[in-house]
């Protein structure tokens, strides 16, 4: 998906010119695309089915206590990840839109996007970890208990955040839609669906411009709090060793902007790269993403450095074993190479902040690294606490937990399934903002 | 107000695991499900080695973190003390069971015919069934099919339906009929007692009053009906020794 | 404390269910979806309850099955019966399992394919497979009938229809007995002349040695398991009692044990030795129970035999032994003496005759503490203390008052049942029992007990004089030069029919028919059973499951009941409370299986040996006490189970088995003291002099020798238990370690493998050893190793492959398994790992002097499978 | 204040007010000691927070999306763009 790059106004063909953005055109590479992330969808729906149809049995999941097992594995990690890709992308809008960070204006829908998909498949994931996910559905409305951290989870961050979100991302591209809903093409009375009556009016656009600070304004309290009771589904246990703690809840907000900007960072580079947008999405939008996540990552850093002289000072004895797991046993390997990545990073970051020199390359790498780290400390925020996180002497106090094929294949089937709506929604809508100066508002 | 609780006396207990097995069959958990546990433990190095048992049920908790994560109210406590889990509403989502610090929960990972299974002893049999109607398992309890207490929910007993949680009910369709736990009326050496813990007047009452006790992990807060008395908690270094197989593979 | 009692209504409960009303629940309220999940019938079950007996091991307690419409759904123990009173232990509540359990054998079965491997079977109709045995046995029969061997496992209840059946038939008869303890049955019964092997009268104890005994795990003699414990708990409440367990392993005492001490395996009779050296040094002596009741004063010639008069002429003579009595300052008759003798050595007709205390005392001088130290791995100074401890707990001299009778309180005793179970076995419960006897703990309140009657067993008048007759033997070496006191050992039997010339033995038993018994994997030395269990003509195996030597070896299978039949009469006391019981079906059986008693009267009639003078219902009557009272079984009438137990309680005053059905146990009340306490029955100690001196055992010994026996045979064979090195210590030292074997508290027998409740308890096999041990030798937990057995006198090594379990409740050089494992038959015994068995002998050095199984062998344990 | 702001204006507090019934009235106590913890005082209560949560987010919506003046149909953004 390489060759098809260049605005498509400057392309007439067949008498109508092209929809920017490669919109509603399919390119061979854009195809095998489809291709590949539907089936990884299938492989993920197969997964899923098994588990469905021979029970839970299916995933490497066991009881804590005799059983000696994690009840919670890659899928809550999956969930709490998920979610934290969410951040970046209302993070990154709300920001832009707060103080008219320019440079970054080309990566808001993107961000908007992301937050959208990471949403739907934290959702989807919440719902494969449910023994009895038809019941969960129902019971969540019907039943759901405030009391319950998972009440913020569901309703906050699933319900609200990912509604606002779509409330977001519409209200920022009714402009767009506009606009294309002029050109003529299969898609127009789509276009002029989405636009609802926007007409660029100077009045309609700076109620738009209000409408969506309001909102950016209103959706950070609600970021905040969303991923702070996702924060405290682990924070508040008291009775598993690990998890307790009152820096569970900011530490996984700034997890969560870590791995959305991670992401971000990969995304804007893609699109930049296959739509030829070097100048929608200047260096100056990565090095503000950079800036961005190293501060984010020096933030961790401190976390997981306070986190570690915690655990070593003076650890109780479920402590010392989940930390020496941890630091030196069954998943220091994770832990360092997670950590190493965070860390590492950082200080790339910072040096590429310091001379000034961003590189988009390094940039994705980075991205994609800190996204590996994150996922990392996920896993390792949700497993260890339980097969190294007995209080009573089950066993030789060592659970364990592996997934199985099944888990994996429901993994690949969510990151598979999320490219494969932003792969759709670029075929359908320009994944960058069209630019004000094509057109002026209509007076 | 009555509270159900539960006393282990750790002086008499012989770690027989009778109580275990009472349990599996009152109340036809399936395989490597265990309501009621008990620890083996050993603690100490050669020669000053010493063994000590700790049967651990559910501890029903005064304070339950259980209840408290609960997102739909399935798992609840009732006025009476017992900790109890509604099958019927139950979404699967296995809170209850990294909350808990006791580690006293069972998730049905398969249909409770799969994991009956395990035992390779196929309860459809012609010739059993002939007899059983083929209940799984052949000795099924009638009483799980009923509801109990004022909330009228199924609660009691295993093997319901796949994707819920289950615990140890403190055999609420037994409490509720009189009779003591299933544990509790099986061990041989009287080693668990049980009755209204907040009735001073009760024997196990006097009992717990009368005796040195201890709750599992007590600096938790969970306040547990189960109270441990004679012996001590187990220490840091104890280490479990002849565990039960489970036959869920790992 | 007080006993919560059982089964207390709960208070508070109708505030529990708040406003569920009782009615709602026995008006069966029940949930429409619910049970439509369950699909479970709606209508009202009808729910009973009918009272019968644990099948499962030999502690026989009762219980109630609950029924829901005519199925059981759960056993719980019989209220107010004495032995578990409400309670039940975990394999009670399992076995309900089995019952429906259709692993179990279905049909009759007939071999189609060769022995050896796996079976391949066609179903049999019941009268086509009797037939079968029929017709072998009368072929047999027609030669020998001694040549058709019966052989079970454990007769669960009065074995009155077994033993009916062996005298019927004329066959001989093998039991699971010295794979128990019967050594140590043999040596109570010589020694003090009761049945049973060591228990302390527990709830009047205070100081127990708990030698070897597994207290939650085993049990010991007499019961299976739950009613000592249940006891126990009772006297640590009661008495402050102290549990000193004297075993390689902590765990058979768990938390009970106030001390171990972890004893070196094999060397329990140099510690035995040591504390009878103790107690007589610090002189912890009863001397009037001494004189008064044992042989201690009997004189003894310079040539080991004790000197006696012979009193009465012809059939009535009888030779009396003599005593000095320092009242009239001459030997006297014993029965004649004022003032015995116990010590010293005395001058008569010009030889010295020296009382046998004096010459125990001299015995076991050479027995110190320091002597034994590295014999049994038990500081000087831990057995001096506990010495020092026995004896004065044992507080010589006091009685107190029971039940208006005066009886010598001596509240020390020793519990040792399995100890017997190794080479020097015999000696060794001798020694112990010696040590009880030193402070006159034998029959005391509070002391030392073996059965719950003074009833005299005929094996302690038999022991007088032990009979060896000339070869040809037969094949189990009865009064044999070998085993001059014969338990009966199959394991024996294997070594005979590999080698019958070697034994002098002429006729090898040519049909077996095996009754609830697994010798190929439950038998220690099982190697030997699998090679010479082919060597029969024809094998019927009877039994609920298709047993490992049925797989392998059965021509024929009968598929028996398991708790669902009728047994009986079995004892339900619990040592203080006399009561009976009877086994009655909880239900019918299923599928086609039948009760044992139902298959014997079935058999003996195909056999033509039902009816007339000496035929299986002769036999009945007369084993059931019915022959010669109105309740016997009517000639020439086929009786059912139930008609014949329904005649037997009538013979006991009762109503008849309705009794049983409606009450469930028959409580006859408490044991008065004379039935419990030997001082005070009547005569003191059932009539038996205790046998400090072994002189029979010395005669025997030197008949053996006169008639050329070798030195394996007779060289235990001594009027004192004396020690010597077992034969395994002359394995190579690269065999590091003692293998023991043991209970877990979920298995007894083979079939407890059988039941998946129990399996998923007890787990897979593993080889438990000191974590100092692994160390030195780069095992870990979880290891696969290979566990390695020498024959110190064969050199042969026998090995499995199991993993490893790390303790520290195990002396270092010794390693442990647990039994009931290596089957593989049923699907969830299959896979769990070896038995213990296979690494056993049952050859010369590994059987006692009473021909019983040593469960001792030398091994070495290696990192990795055998193939490596 | 326009139409558009008191509608607005309303759904969010309606919204509001709905999330604040809905979970301090409706949902389950905050609570965990008895029977009725478990069970919210007005079924459905959660799915009324989120319906609240979605009409308060659906101001924004309204403010922006809704046309000047309801009445006027034929102004739609079809024949302007035209």
């Amino acid at each position: 998906m390489t060759t098809q790059t260049m605005p498509t106004e400057e392309r007439p063909q067949d008498g109508a010119p092209r929809l920017p953005m490669g919109v509603g055109q399919f390119s061979r590479g854009w195809l095998l695309f489809f291709a590949l992330t539907t089936i990884g969808s299938i492989v993920g729906l197969i997964g899923y089915l098994t588990e469905h149809s021979q029970g839970m049995v299916a995933t490497g999941m066991r009881d804590l206590g005799t059983m000696g097992g994690a009840t919670w594995g890659i899928y809550i990690s999956l969930v709490v990840y998920f979610v934290g890709i969410s951040f970046a992308g209302i993070t990154i809008a709300a920001l832009i839109r707060l103080f008219d960070i320019e440079d970054l204006k080309g990566t808001a829908r993107m961000a908007e996007l992301m937050t959208i998909v990471a949403l739907l498949l934290g959702g989807i994931a919440i719902i494969v970890d449910l023994g009895q996910p038809l019941r969960g559905i129902v019971n969540l409305f019907r039943y759901a208990r405030p009391q319950s951290p998972f009440f913020g989870t569901f309703s906050l961050v699933i319900a609200g955040y990912l509604f606002a979100s779509i409330v977001y991302l519409y209200l920022t591209s009714r402009r767009d839609a506009a606009v294309l809903a002029k050109q003529p093409s299969k898609l127009q009375g789509f276009f002029r669906a989405w636009a609802a009556g926007y007409e660029d009016t100077a009045d309609q656009r700076s109620r738009d411009r209000r409408t969506t600070f309001w909102l950016a304004l209103a959706v950070l309290p609600l970021l905040v709090v969303a991923h702070s009771s996702l924060g405290f589904v682990f924070g508040l246990q008291v009775g598993r060793p690990g998890w307790f703690g009152t820096l569970q809840a900011p530490a996984f907000v700034i997890l969560a902007g870590v791995s959305g900007i991670g992401h971000l960072l990969v995304f804007a580079a893609i699109v930049r790269k296959l739509l030829g947008q070097e100048k929608r999405i200047g260096l100056e939008a990565f090095a503000w993403l950079g800036r961005f996540l190293m501060v984010l990552l020096f933030v961790y850093s401190y976390f997981v450095i306070v986190e570690i002289f915690t655990t070593i000072y003076q650890p109780t004895v479920a402590e010392q074993r989940i930390g020496d797991a941890l630091l030196t046993g069954r998943y220091a390997w994770l832990f360092w190479i997670s950590v190493a990545t965070l860390v590492v990073h950082a200080v790339w970051l910072g040096w590429m902040a310091v001379t000034k020199r961003w590189n988009v390359g390094a940039l994705v790498v980075i991205g994609l690294l800190v996204n590996v780290g994150a996922m990392g400390k996920r896993y390792l925020i949700v497993v260890p606490s339980q097969t190294h996180g007995q209080l009573l002497p089950y066993g030789d106090g060592v659970g364990s937990y592996s997934p199985t094929w099944v888990e994996y294949a429901v993994a690949v089937g969510l990151f598979s399934f999320g490219a494969l709506l932003i792969g759709l929604f670029m075929k359908m809508f320009p994944i960058i903002e069209l630019e004000d100066s094509k057109t002026e508002a209509v007076t | 107000m009555t509270r159900f609780g539960m006393a282990v006396d750790l002086d008499r207990c012989q770690g027989c695991r009778a109580c275990v097995e009472a349990c599996k069959i009152e109340n036809n958990t399936p395989s490597s499900v265990f309501w009621m546990h008990v620890f083996r433990l050993e603690d100490g190095e050669y020669p000053n080695t010493h063994i000590d048992f700790l049967p651990r049920p559910c501890q029903h908790c005064n304070n339950a973190p259980c209840v408290k994560v609960c997102p739909v109210g399935a798992r609840f406590k009732r006025e009476d003390g017992l900790v109890l889990t509604d099958y019927d509403r139950c979404i699967g989502c296995r809170y209850c069971e990294v909350a808990c610090p006791y580690g006293v929960n069972y998730f049905n990972w398969r249909s409770p015919d799969d994991a009956f299974a395990d035992y390779q002893i196929p309860f459809d049999d012609p010739d059993v069934a002939s007899v059983t109607g083929g209940a799984v398992p052949a000795y099924k309890n009638p009483d799980h099919d009923r509801k109990y207490g004022d909330e009228q929910r199924l609660t009691s007993g295993s093997a319901h339906q796949k994707g819920v949680m289950e615990k140890c009910t403190f055999c609420v369709h037994r409490v509720e009929q009189g009779l003591l736990p299933a544990c509790v009326d099986t061990c041989p050496v009287g080693a668990l007692k049980f009755g209204d813990i907040e009735d001073d007047e009760t024997p196990i009452s006097q009992f717990i009053r009368s005796n040195n006790t201890f709750q599992l992990l007590e600096d938790l807060g969970t306040d547990p009906s189960v109270v441990y008395v004679g012996g001590t908690a187990p220490s840091s270094t104890a280490r479990e020794i002849e565990r039960p197989t489970t036959g869920v593979d790992r | 404390m007080a006993e919560i009692s059982r089964r207390t209504v709960v208070k508070g409960t109708a505030a529990a269910g708040g406003t569920v009303a009782a009615s709602k629940l026995l008006f069966n309220v029940v949930d429409s979806d619910a049970s439509a999940e369950t699909g479970l019938q709606l209508a009202a079950p009808v729910e009973d309850e009918v009272f019968t007996t644990c099948w499962i091991g030999k502690q026989d307690c009762g219980m109630s099955a609950r029924r829901v419409d005519g199925r059981v759904v759960k056993f719980e123990g019989m209220n107010g019966h004495p032995r578990n009173d409400g309670t039940l232990c975990p394999k009670g509540q399992a076995q309900i399992v089995s019952i429906y359990d259709p692993n179990r054998l279905k049909t009759p079965l007939v071999r189609t394919n060769d022995k050896g491997v796996t079976g391949e079977w066609r179903q049999a109709s019941w009268d086509e497979a009797l037939e079968l045995v029929a017709e072998q046995y009368a072929k047999v029969a027609a030669d020998d009938p001694k040549q058709v061997l019966w052989q079970k496992g454990r007769s669960k209840a009065k074995d009155f229809y077994d033993e009916a059946f062996v005298k019927a038939i004329g066959c001989s008869k093998l039991g699971h007995g010295a794979y128990c303890s019967d050594t140590g049955y043999r040596a109570v019964e010589y020694t003090t002349g009761l049945h049973g092997v060591l228990h302390p009268d527990l709830l009047n104890s205070k100081y127990v040695l708990s030698w070897g005994w597994n207290i939650t795990n085993a049990g010991g003699n007499k019961f299976c398991w739950l009613t000592w414990p249940r006891q126990l708990v009772q006297a640590r409440e009661n008495n402050g009692l102290k549990i000193v367990q004297i075993d390689p392993r902590l765990r058979p005492a768990g938390p009970f044990a106030d001390e171990w001490v972890p004893i070196k395996a094999g060397g329990d009779l140099a510690m035995a030795l040591a504390m009878c050296h103790e107690l007589i040094a610090q002189g912890f002596i009863d001397q009037p129970y001494l004189t008064a009741y044992t042989n201690a004063p009997y004189l003894v010639g310079e040539d080991g035999l004790v000197l006696k008069e012979t009193i009465g002429e012809g059939e009535e003579a009888a030779d009396v032994p003599l005593v000095w009595d320092d009242a009239v300052g001459r030997a006297v008759m014993y029965t004649d003496a004022v003032e015995p003798a116990l010590e010293g050595n005395h001058q008569i007709d010009g030889q010295t005759f020296t009382t046998s205390f004096e010459l125990f005392k001299a015995h076991v001088d050479q027995y110190t503490p320091e002597w034994a130290a590295d014999k049994c791995g038990v500081d000087a100074s831990t057995i001096r203390r506990l010495a020092s401890e026995f004896g004065t707990e044992a507080s010589i001299g006091a009685t107190t008052i029971v039940d208006g009778v005066e009886v010598p309180h001596r509240p020390v005793g020793i519990m040792a049942y399995h100890m017997a179970q190794q080479e020097l076995g015999f000696q060794a419960v001798r020694a112990m029992t010696i040590i009880s006897m030193l402070v006159g703990a034998v029959g005391a309140h509070g002391g030392q007990l073996s059965d719950f009657t003074w009833k005299i067993h005929k094996n302690y008048a038999a022991f007088e004089d032990l009979k060896i007759d000339e070869p040809p033997y037969d094949f189990t070496l009865k009064n044999s030069k070998f085993f001059p006191i014969n338990t009966g050992f199959p394991g024996i039997v294997t070594q005979v029919m590999q080698d019958p010339d070697r034994y002098q033995v002429e006729k090898l038993p040519k049909m077996v028919i095996i009754h609830m018994a697994n010798p190929v994997v439950a038998f220690a030395s099982a190697p030997d059973f699998v090679a010479t269990y082919g060597m029969f003509d024809f094998v019927a195996v009877i039994s609920p499951w298709m047993s490992e030597t049925a797989d392998l070896f059965a021509d024929v299978v009968l598929p028996a009941a398991t708790i669902e039949k009728y047994e009986g009469p079995i004892s339900a006391g619990d040592g203080y409370i006399d009561a009976k019981a009877l086994r009655l079906p909880p239900m019918e059986p299923l599928f086609e299986s039948r009760g044992e008693i139902d298959i014997y009267l079935d058999l003996t009639e195909k056999m033509g040996l039902l009816h007339g003078e000496g035929g299986y219902l002769e036999r009945v009557n007369d084993l059931l006490g019915l022959a010669e009272t109105e309740f016997a079984l009517p000639a020439g009438e086929k009786p059912t189970p139930r008609d014949i137990f329904d005649r037997w309680s009538k013979s006991q005053g009762l109503s008849g088995i309705d009794y049983f059905e409606e009450n469930g146990v028959w409580v006859k009340g408490p044991l008065s003291p004379a039935k419990r306490y030997g001082y005070v029955s009547d005569p003191p100690f059932g009539g038996a002099v205790h046998r400090l001196y072994g002189e029979s055992l010395l005669k025997a010994q030197r008949l053996q020798e006169d008639m050329g026996v070798d030195e394996v045979y007779s060289r235990d064979y001594t009027a004192f238990p004396t020690w010597r090195a077992p034969t395994m210590d002359a394995s190579p030292p690269e065999y590091e370690f003692t293998l023991i074997s043991y209970k877990l508290v979920e298995h007894k027998q083979s079939r407890t493998a059988m039941i998946p409740l129990l399996t998923e308890l007890g787990g897979r096999q593993r080889v438990e050893m000191n974590p100092s041990a692994a160390r030195r030798l780069d095992l870990s937990e979880g290891d696969v190793v290979t566990v390695e057995s020498h024959n110190a006198v064969t050199g042969e090594t026998r090995s499995v492959e199991t993993v490893l379990a790390l303790t520290e409740g195990i002396r270092p050089d010794v390693v442990g398994m647990p039994h009931h494992f290596g089957g593989w038959t049923h699907p969830v015994s299959r896979g769990l790992g070896p038995s213990p068995n296979d690494l056993y002998f049952s050859s010369e050095g590994y059987v006692g002097q009473t021909a019983d199984a040593s469960f001792h062998v030398k091994v070495r344990v290696t990192k990795g499978s055998e193939s490596t | 204040m326009t139409r558009r702001g008191v509608i607005t204006i309303a759904m969010i507090v309606i919204g509001v007010s709905l999330m604040g019934a809905a979970y301090f009235a409706g949902s389950a106590p905050w609570c965990a000691d008895e029977v009725a913890c478990s069970n919210p005082r007005m079924e459905w209560s959660p799915a009324l927070f989120v319906f609240g949560v979605i009409i308060a987010i659906s101001s924004a919506l309204y403010y922006d999306v809704a046309k000047d003046k309801a009445v006027d149909r034929d102004s739609g953004p079809k024949d302007k763009t035209r």
